[in-house]
């Protein structure tokens, strides 16, 4: 009965989910990698700005931690809304696919900071203080100790800030970028349409938990202590 | 090569000051073993530690060669870094690496070719017998593996000046011999200086050439490893050389002597290098009718010469054993008369150990 | 956020005026997205080409059409647009009026807007092209009275006088329906009442007329408001097929204005 | 000037702010005390019931990681909805702040889940060891040693948390909820009030602020490695 | 008391199998204290976690008491383990608590009340002395600093059954016969059973009745301390008791008897108990005519009993030497001949040192 029901509404649907997938994926895969690659930055200067790390640097760590902040304290609409002429700028247009992938880079890049920090602060110290004497310079010591140790860590971050990210584009739909998460909302939510509702959040789930075997694969595969 | 002067380190612990280095002075020459020892917490490792600027001395000047590292700017102590090895205490390795890329990382810090890397060390950890682990990771590894793979990391870049914290501490004998020995090589062949932090005295007597004894952030003796072999000056000294020179005589021995009804006196005899203690000894008999009972003692091989320690019981007349003293002294032995056999009844318990013990 | 060089956006908008075959068109969801399918359906048939962009909130699609990332919207009500155009210092225009949405008051717990107790609970949307609709029925039912000249842009600030001191929920539109049995009663825009097979005139207790300030519209920058393919649009837009639609899909909930 | 514009709009607008900022305190605290109970329960579950842990059970890990993904599949609205019926049955009422709470703690309690695992794994297997050794409960590892050992960590994962559940209280607004990010939407963003929406913003931001501040210190005066 | 039967214990690293046990098999009596000695990678560590199965070997049977600990459920497991104290070979602290909450834990698990674990921590943390580091965190102490946390921790719940790894690897001399005398206290006040993993031939000789050694998975000899420091019978024991009873004939003294014209035997002597051995020797001069010298050598006592190995230069003609060394012989010495002096230029160097090396 049920399974007829998805196959039902799956192939009625096909091309409608297809599309939105397709939405969906591209804004994660684009804003994932800007924002990963952003994030790391801040979340390594978050660590190693602070008192007695690497390259303590108090008005730096400051400033990072009031910016990240203040980042993460605007609502999301907001934020796109706040950030929107250097959206215009940096991708050519405010709306659609495009439009979005730069505010959700701002929504997640000091988000992977955040949880990027915490995972740094876990390497043992004792490590990166034997790296010290050998004379490896701070790059060497960030790249080779820090990041390499904390992999496992950063990994599971990573798996953690993907999946935000998969529900923030959710929110993407108010500049007309579409995807599941708007689908889901406009058709579903906003429509009573049950059926797509559930089609698109089982589609996100799917993605959803395939990162996260992803991610809790890597992660073991590579923790080694 | 190295010179430390008046260092001192305050660790702040809550509101509460620790202070672990209080003006510690050292010199430790090119080409030299240089050993420390010490009670545990005595700041043997701090001061180890300030030789490389991991931690940085509260007061005191730091030099190595000219160099005063506590001046150095970052670019310029990475630099002098790359020359200094280190093994740590607590290993400090990768846990995320294998064995084989955590003694190749010293070399990858300085962009070492692939093909060198790979044969530096698999070379290395042939000489500290890891050779099969080498795609283990430090996890799977036992302590004493774990330490050698920080032995063989603090070689691969072939330092002018190697720091060891207690570098055979969790190693079979076997194996800290040929640590050692490796160890004696590289400092022979490339005129590298070590200085090594242990509580081992079987170490400082294998390969140290001189060592300085710290207690309580204070190095209270200094000078060569036969000196302090043969006179420590301190409490401490004395009590370390005891664990390979065990001069207390055993309760056992004691008793022994205690029944013995034939007049004599229980000497400490001592001896260092090559005065033939033994046939002087056993000359005395036929010489002097005194026959030297040796009850208890070591005669062991530091750094190449032999000393000992030996407890021996004197019996005959007491003029003539005097006299044989003397003529031991005569030829450069230390006599030290620890009891009166036949009066030993007369002596507490309590001060008779008191006088026999070193 | 003004951009002056928005003229290099790759929209049909900078082709020689006869031969724009193709403009992009924003909507938000529900009726307003769906109709446009339709007009989509008919304009193709004539030779217009409109993309269609869905926009999941109001707020963005006056502003993207006014950066000339869209040639054309429909979506909104003409308050709303008057008001938007005002904030936003937007120079658009409208070119023809669409449809009607009539809201209206709808409860579980009352027959007749007399019965609502003092204390009372009452639910309306909080965005602002629905709060004012929403406090006006509240008017026109005679629970309220709201600031003179509050127009459009009224908020529960306006209301000067509340004497059954009834308590105000503002959420969103699509909430407002599935919280009917939390409240005494709300006021619900007809697109969500239709999708629960509700019924303004039947089943409300008090209706918005079907020609209030509320009507629809298509709107477009008043620089291209002549350019002939918008005729094409507005042409596509009040024919009898999509008029045909409406009646049939929304049966009588949403009022085609031709 | 900025600063007597910032004045008039606080004076202006006063008890708009203080009413928002009521319920979003409301919202928040309630919330993450709840998702903070919740989510470092069945973050220690995934911990513990992993391959080679404590308490091994591929079917209760399976079980909590798939309804975790789930939850966190589904954007916050769509969640909001799709626990209606539950909400009812604990809060009473679907909509205001009372309404909010439980899909907040619905939308909190699997992050912190996944950041309390993330914590959990970073403890040293070692000291979990020594306790076996000592013949301690599986009870007293997770409270004494997992819990403990971790707390700098976890603290940090609360902090995210806290911030975005902050963030996320701004979506309550859906069901009359209010609070200072709805009204920052609502009033500023939605009708051009950029005074109220940058007063929101700025408010949030201070509030973020502080528990970003309150969560680094926690977290580095009791980091003790 | 301990029982563990063909215990073997496999790993697995990547897709090769590591045997850490190949079948080994112990028994450790009620009461005694118990040595595992062996080269670094040889599972002693892995053993000892068998015990208490932190490690669940592979294949075998461990039994304490007559419980057997493979076949308890958790609870059980539990209960069994509060009786076991652990010290661990890297210490595995709370770094999080304070050195006195980390030798509170085991008696917090067993809700102890607070009373009782304040005097009973202070005591402890007394005996291992580190009274006055009772606020401070692990990372703020010395190596040996945490190595006695985990002494302390380890006695707090007054266990029946101490398995040590390491205890005192990275103590100096002085702190580690303080932290065996409060060992061997425990152990004759309380019946306390250790099992002790080490490296150290002077903890062994000092504290351990029985000992095991073990090589490559297996144990490859047992027995009373005494006997394998007189009798070793394999390569590994030989170079263990040669760390404290050093008969490896150093080149020095070598170089002295080859360049010596009276005729003699170079023989080992070794004897164990109260025989006597210096006045037997001492008396040969005049009994024989023979001159005992020695050359090199220890005397230690092992647990209460005095042994000794000599390297003794015997001048005078062979066949009286021989008669000597059968002398020696019925009192209880052993003797075995190294090296006949005058010939020894016809003994090529190397054969000559594998010869004299026991
Ligand atoms: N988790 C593991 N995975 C794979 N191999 C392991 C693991 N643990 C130990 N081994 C291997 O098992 C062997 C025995 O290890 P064990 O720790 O028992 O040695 P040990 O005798 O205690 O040595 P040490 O004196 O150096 O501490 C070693 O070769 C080691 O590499
Ligand atoms: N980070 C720190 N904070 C506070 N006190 C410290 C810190 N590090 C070391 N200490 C203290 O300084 C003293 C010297 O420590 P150090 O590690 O140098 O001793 P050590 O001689 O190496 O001892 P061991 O032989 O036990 O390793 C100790 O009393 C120790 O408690
Ligand atoms: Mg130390
Ligand atoms: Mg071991």
């Amino acid at each position: 009965m049920l399974e007829t029901l998805f196959i039902k509404n799956f192939t009625e649907n096909g091309e409608l989910y297809l599309e939105s997938l397709a939405a969906t994926l591209q804004m994660v895969v684009s804003a994932l990698i800007i924002a990963a690659i952003l994030g790391f930055l801040i979340g390594v200067l978050l660590v190693i700005t602070r008192e007695g790390h690497l390259s303590e640097n108090a008005k730096v760590f400051q400033f990072l931690n009031v910016v990240v902040n203040a980042m993460r304290s605007m609502p999301f609409i907001i934020l796109m809304v706040a950030i929107m002429p250097l959206t215009k700028v940096m991708a050519g247009t405010t709306i659609g696919v495009q439009g979005a992938i730069v505010p959700l880079v701002a929504f997640s890049a000091p988000f992977i900071a955040r949880l990027t920090e915490s995972a740094l602060l876990e390497v043992d110290p004792g490590v990166i203080e034997a790296f010290k004497a050998m004379g490896a310079s701070r790059r060497q010591i960030i790249l080779s100790v820090m990041l390499k140790e904390a992999l496992p860590g950063l990994i599971l971050a990573l798996t953690v800030a993907t999946i935000g990210l998969v529900g923030a584009t959710a929110m993407a739909g108010v500049v007309g970028a579409g995807g599941l998460g708007d689908l889901a909302l406009r058709y579903g939510y906003q429509r009573w349409n049950p059926e797509v509702m559930f089609g698109c959040v089982f589609i996100i789930w799917g993605m959803v938990q395939g990162i996260q075997s992803i991610g809790n694969y890597l992660s073991k595969s590579l923790r080694r202590k | 090569m190295i010179v430390m002067k008046n260092i001192s380190k305050i660790y702040s612990r809550g509101d509460k000051k620790v202070e672990a280095l209080r003006s510690a002075n050292l010199t430790v020459n090119q080409g030299e073993i240089f050993g420390i020892v010490g009670y545990s917490g005595a700041g043997k490792s701090t001061l180890l530690r300030c030789i490389n600027m991991l931690e940085r001395p509260t007061t005191g000047i730091v030099k190595i060669r000219d160099m005063e590292m506590t001046s150095l700017n970052d670019t310029q102590l990475q630099q002098a870094r790359r020359k200094i090895g280190m093994i740590f205490q607590h290993f400090n390795l990768l846990s995320s690496s294998t064995v084989f890329m955590n003694v190749a990382a010293p070399l990858r810090l300085t962009n070492t070719p692939k093909k060198e890397i790979e044969k530096k060390v698999s070379e290395l950890l042939n000489l500290v017998g890891l050779s099969e682990q080498a795609s283990a990771y430090p996890s799977q590894l036992s302590g004493g593996q774990k330490q050698r793979v920080g032995i063989a990391r603090s070689l691969a870049n072939e330092p002018e000046i190697l720091l060891c914290d207690e570098a055979t501490s969790a190693l079979d004998p076997e194996t800290t011999d040929s640590i050692l020995e490796l160890l004696m090589a590289i400092n022979r062949q490339l005129n590298l200086t070590i200085v090594l932090v242990t509580h081992e005295m079987n170490v400082i007597k294998k390969i140290c050439d001189r060592v300085a004894v710290m207690e309580k952030g204070l190095i209270i003796e200094q000078g060569h490893v036969i000196d302090l072999f043969t006179r420590p000056q301190t409490p401490t000294a004395k009590k370390f050389i005891s664990t390979i020179i065990d001069t207390q005589l055993p309760d056992k021995i004691l008793e022994i002597v205690k029944n013995q009804s034939i007049p004599g006196l229980l000497a400490r005899v001592g001896f260092v290098g090559d005065v033939g203690a033994a046939p002087l000894l056993a000359n005395l008999s036929s010489q002097f009718h005194i026959q030297p009972n040796i009850l208890y003692g070591n005669i062991i091989e530091v750094k190449n010469t032999i000393c000992g320690s030996l407890i021996v019981n004197f019996i005959g007349q007491h003029d003539k054993i005097l006299k044989v003293i003397r003529h031991l002294e005569k030829y450069g032995l230390q006599a030290e008369i620890l009891l009166d056999v036949k009066q030993s009844e007369v002596i507490t318990e309590k001060s008779f150990v008191e006088r026999i013990s070193v | 956020a003004g951009c002056s060089n928005s003229d290099k956006q790759p929209t049909s908008g900078n082709q020689p005026v006869q031969q724009r075959t193709q403009i992009k068109l924003g909507v938000t969801p529900s009726v307003s997205e769906e109709v446009i399918r339709k007009v989509k359906e008919v304009a193709a048939k004539d030779g217009l080409d409109i993309e269609v962009i869905v926009f999941s909130d109001y707020t963005q699609v006056n502003r993207a059409l006014a950066e000339k990332q869209l040639d054309a919207n429909s979506f909104q009500h003409t308050g709303f647009f008057e008001n938007d155009k005002k904030t936003h210092n937007l120079d658009l225009v409208k070119i023809a009026d669409t449809y009607t949405l009539p809201a209206a008051i709808y409860s579980k717990k009352i027959k007749n807007v007399s019965e609502l107790p003092d204390g009372a609970t009452v639910a309306l949307a909080g965005d602002p092209a629905n709060t004012a609709r929403g406090l006006y029925l509240f008017e026109k039912a005679g629970w309220i009275k709201l600031r003179e000249g509050a127009g459009v842009k009224a908020t529960v600030r306006d209301i000067v006088d509340n004497p059954k001191k009834l308590k105000f929920k503002e959420m969103d539109q699509a909430m407002v329906l599935p919280m009917l049995g939390e409240v005494d009663a709300a006021a619900v825009n007809s697109n969500f009442a239709l999708a629960a097979g509700l019924n303004p005139q039947k089943d409300g207790l008090v209706a918005e007329d079907a020609n209030g300030p509320w009507v629809n519209l298509l709107a477009v920058r008043t620089a291209e408001k002549d350019d002939p393919v918008f005729q094409k649009l507005v042409k596509a837009f009040r024919s009898a097929e999509v008029k045909q639609f409406i009646n049939d899909k929304y049966k009588g909930s949403v009022l085609a204005s031709w």
